[in-house]
């Protein structure tokens, strides 16, 4: 295992700690894992948080137009209560707050258990579950879709709700329609390794790829020889359209899952704009980097929101965060 | 007989089994999870170890639960912690109690992973496990068996509920982690029950 | 060879299209592979331009406070002198024109001749050369330091002095006075590909790290077995502190090389930071993410740059460029 | 004695020469430079086969190096395009020369290498090759052995120059990728001129 990194068992605080030095705006509480920014009293604030090794996930998000707490959990583990329950007290501005959880087993179940202490002090919890993986096909079947690229525009374009001074209510029914309106896919042409593990999640020969990754280092639904560029965004868009029709502005997200160089992923970037405005559909919004990452992994997934009016509108305000910045 | 002492007992001797069998543990979740379950068990037990007393055998195990939520994280963490949370709660205040009470307090344990996973029987989760080993121990059989071959089981089941189920019939084949570490807490218990 | 490609000979062409249509605010001709922005009359602007597989650098750096006009080569090819020159009429406001140029040979000479093609059109060209890397320990005996992570800096602080309304020979100088300011120094823990040639630059073991790499895919100085974050921040930190003493409040750059997941640069900032404030050096700016990578090399470099006020006022005022955005 | 035609053969021979052995001139760049020595010729050469074309040596020469200075890049691009447009420039527009001035005009095609990138036999670069080749051009002699044996010595050399200097003492042992280009030039010259 290579990793510039102390030991996998410092890991997490290491990094937190470098997140701090790099982010004074930013209050970075290394001991209890939680990074906060002070709430607007009388606005909805916003918490998400789950395993790190997602990076900038959660805590790049943590800023003016966005989040108002992350909770970093140990690699690919989901936060506990307790430290939900800390992040959500320390940005509690008087009208409730979100919680942006990715849908997987531990995120939900510990996200619900903050959100029973966080009831027991008075405090108004509203949940969004973000599943937006169409690689995960039967849903019934399974933990149901995983939480995955649209986690990004689901804060942002919360938080921009919650930042006009919306009502609870009314923010978790805009993150929820974000949700509604996303889809993503992903691919690997190499797995991350878990420091702690040492060894990648799964291994692929020299020509292979791995289509419908989730972001924890499990295997996809299939393998097949690595193909190129305008295949795999091919193959990824036309999960997406089978799931959900596509039509009108749309906005992309192409993103890194860690280990992929910014040019390889403008290229993807130009294949999925390609084959959707061959389509008709207008590529209105874009977003082209790592945003949600799975460690060291090598690969990237596509993301499609449609948008309305009102969306684009939220998706421009101003935004001041580590990861993302834009607007005045 | 349970006492505080013993369910204690069977905590540190959990602990000690998560503790040595860990890699193995993150071993199977690397093949159809996400690689953390040995990581996430012995935090949690590392924190039993530590903060679960208490006169009765309800506090210790309520203090167990808690340190589990508190300490563990991931999907195993709060299941664990409400298996343990559950069985306190149906324990009471009792100093002791006897087998039969014990039973139904980890039939109670059971119903409370039940009701926040929603997995049954045949799910490929650590149900499959506790829920044999919890029928066998009201039986007064041998639940260490009753969970390991429970465990076993999982190998040829396809998961539906937790990380696993993404990989739909490519989990075929591998064990459950949380099946093995629920056969693990088992075979705990009845190393301080059979003596 | 494992990449998210279409093929090598098309590669820079792709991830320009990308690039074009994920920034629609810059002008790109992907044919002529020059990306500008409009000048402003009677102020200097700024080109740069080298070899590709650096993403971000350099076109990720064209907006409002930093580059007019990047001009990307093939991969770790200098642009040529058509090309440049094509980007330095472009973009000339009748102010004259500083050329950003990392120490490279075929960066210099290219350059060079696009100033004598500039010269002939009356166009009043200054030079800055790039050279930060003290992993090129003797400069007298090699063709001297090579241009990395001070190229940013560079740029971003010649900018704003260029939006402010300087004349050409003071934002000359004030780049100049950055490169003069700033030392980097690289580590790999695995190399770079180059797609055309399909194997990496060097070959490492699993349990050896690379150090003194430059940003081409160049093996280093030496060869050792992988060292903890601290280690390695300590060895790169030595080196530049033998070269210029630290002392002061310092701007420090932590920069991944293309395949280095985020979390890992956090750590690295963070014993970065430590070792520096130690030594009583004060970590007044930071930037860490990948700004000048080497395609999908895994490590990161280490600049460190001395402040006075108005460099920090400068590197301060506003940007907004596809990679580099703050202030309003 | 060389015309416009000879001229022109001499550098399609090159184009070829160099096509044919892209991968090894990559290869040696990859070794101790950034892999693209090769790719960068190739590109080059194949602009100078559809470009340099013209009534006189001087005139396909300059054309030869424009369409170099244009297509290459990198460091070997303006320094073949010098060397051909400075050959160029002391060939003036007769329509054929003699060898003699033709030696001349290689030589000062050298001077504008050097000039443009300060190296020096012995610092492991293009020169090492090209020096050692207009001597044995200017005397008669066999001027791609010369060359070949020219890049044949830069494998014990340490790189002083371009990118392999980087390496220090670790550029020893390899062979300078200009060099080997260089190498080929003469050779495709000779190969035009001795028949
Ligand atoms: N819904 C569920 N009900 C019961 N057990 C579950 C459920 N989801 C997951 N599990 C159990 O949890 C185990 C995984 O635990 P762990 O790896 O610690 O958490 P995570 O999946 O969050 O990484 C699985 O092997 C399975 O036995
Ligand atoms: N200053 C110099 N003088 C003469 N030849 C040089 C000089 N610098 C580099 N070279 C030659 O150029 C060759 C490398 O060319 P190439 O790989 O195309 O360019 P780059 O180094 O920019 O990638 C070297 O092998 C060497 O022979
Ligand atoms: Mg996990
Ligand atoms: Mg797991
Ligand atoms: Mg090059
Ligand atoms: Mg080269």
């Amino acid at each position: 295992m290579k990793k510039l990194i102390n030991t996998p068992g410092t890991l997490l605080t290491d990094a937190l700690t470098g997140f701090a030095a790099a982010h004074p705006a930013l209050d970075v509480d290394v001991r209890r894992r939680i990074v906060t920014r002070a709430p607007t009293p009388g606005r909805v604030s916003l918490v998400s948080g789950g395993g790190s090794g997602h990076e900038p996930l959660h805590a790049g998000f943590v800023g003016p137009g966005m989040l108002h707490a992350a909770c970093p959990g140990e690699v690919f583990t989901s936060p506990v209560p307790g430290q939900i329950h800390a992040a959500t007290t320390a940005v509690s501005g008087g009208a409730g707050v979100l919680h942006v959880v990715k849908n997987y087993t531990g995120d939900v179940l510990n996200f619900a258990l903050a959100a029973e202490l966080a009831d027991d002090d008075g405090i108004e919890i509203a949940t969004v579950i973000v599943d937006d993986d169409v690689a995960v096909e039967d849903s019934t079947h399974t933990a149901g879709r995983r939480g995955t690229g649209a986690t990004v525009l689901v804060e942002k374009i919360a938080g921009a709700a919650a930042e006009n001074g919306e009502k609870l209510a009314v923010v978790a029914e805009i993150a929820t329609e974000v949700n509604a309106r996303s889809r993503s896919y992903g691919v690997a042409l190499r797995a991350g390794t878990v420091p702690a593990v040492g060894t990648p999640g799964f291994t692929l020969a020299e020509d292979e790829m791995e289509w419908g990754i989730g972001i924890h280092g499990e295997p996809g639904r299939r393998r097949g020889p690595i193909a190129p560029a305008r295949d795999i965004a091919a193959g990824a868009l036309d999960a997406i359209a089978a799931d959900m029709p596509l039509e009108g502005e749309v906005l992309v997200l192409v993103n890194g899952m860690g280990g992929t160089p910014l040019m390889e992923l403008y290229v993807m970037f130009a294949e999925v704009t390609a084959w959707l405005e061959a389509r008709g559909v207008r590529v209105a919004r874009s977003l082209v980097g790592d945003y949600v990452t799975s460690l060291d992994m090598t690969g990237c997934s596509i993301t499609v929101m449609r948008l309305t009016g009102t969306l684009r509108d939220l998706w421009d305000a101003p935004v001041e965060t580590p990861a993302l910045r834009w607007g005045r | 007989m349970m006492d505080a002492a013993r369910t204690r007992a069977w905590l540190t001797a959990a602990a000690r089994l998560i503790n040595a069998n860990s890699g193995h543990l993150t071993a199977l979740d690397t093949a159809i999870g996400d690689g953390d379950h040995g990581l996430n068990l012995r935090r949690g037990f590392e924190a039993v170890t530590a903060e679960a007393t208490g006169d009765t055998p309800g506090a210790v195990l309520k203090a167990a639960g808690n340190a589990l939520i508190d300490a563990t994280g991931g999907a195993s963490g709060p299941l664990y912690g409400t298996f343990f949370r559950r069985a306190a709660k149906a324990l009471g205040d009792a100093p002791e109690v006897d087998d039969a009470v014990f039973a139904q307090a980890l039939a109670a344990g059971l119903a409370g992973v039940q009701t926040l996973g929603g997995a049954a029987e045949g799910d490929k989760t650590m149900v499959d496990a506790l829920a044999p080993a919890v029928t066998a121990f009201a039986a007064g059989g041998d639940a260490a068996a009753a969970a390991a071959n429970g465990r076993d089981a999982t190998e040829s089941m396809t998961a539906r509920k937790g990380r696993a189920s993404y990989l739909g019939e490519r989990s075929i084949g591998h064990i459950d982690p949380g099946a093995a570490s629920a056969a693990l807490l088992f075979q705990a218990l009845c190393s301080v029950t059979t003596d």
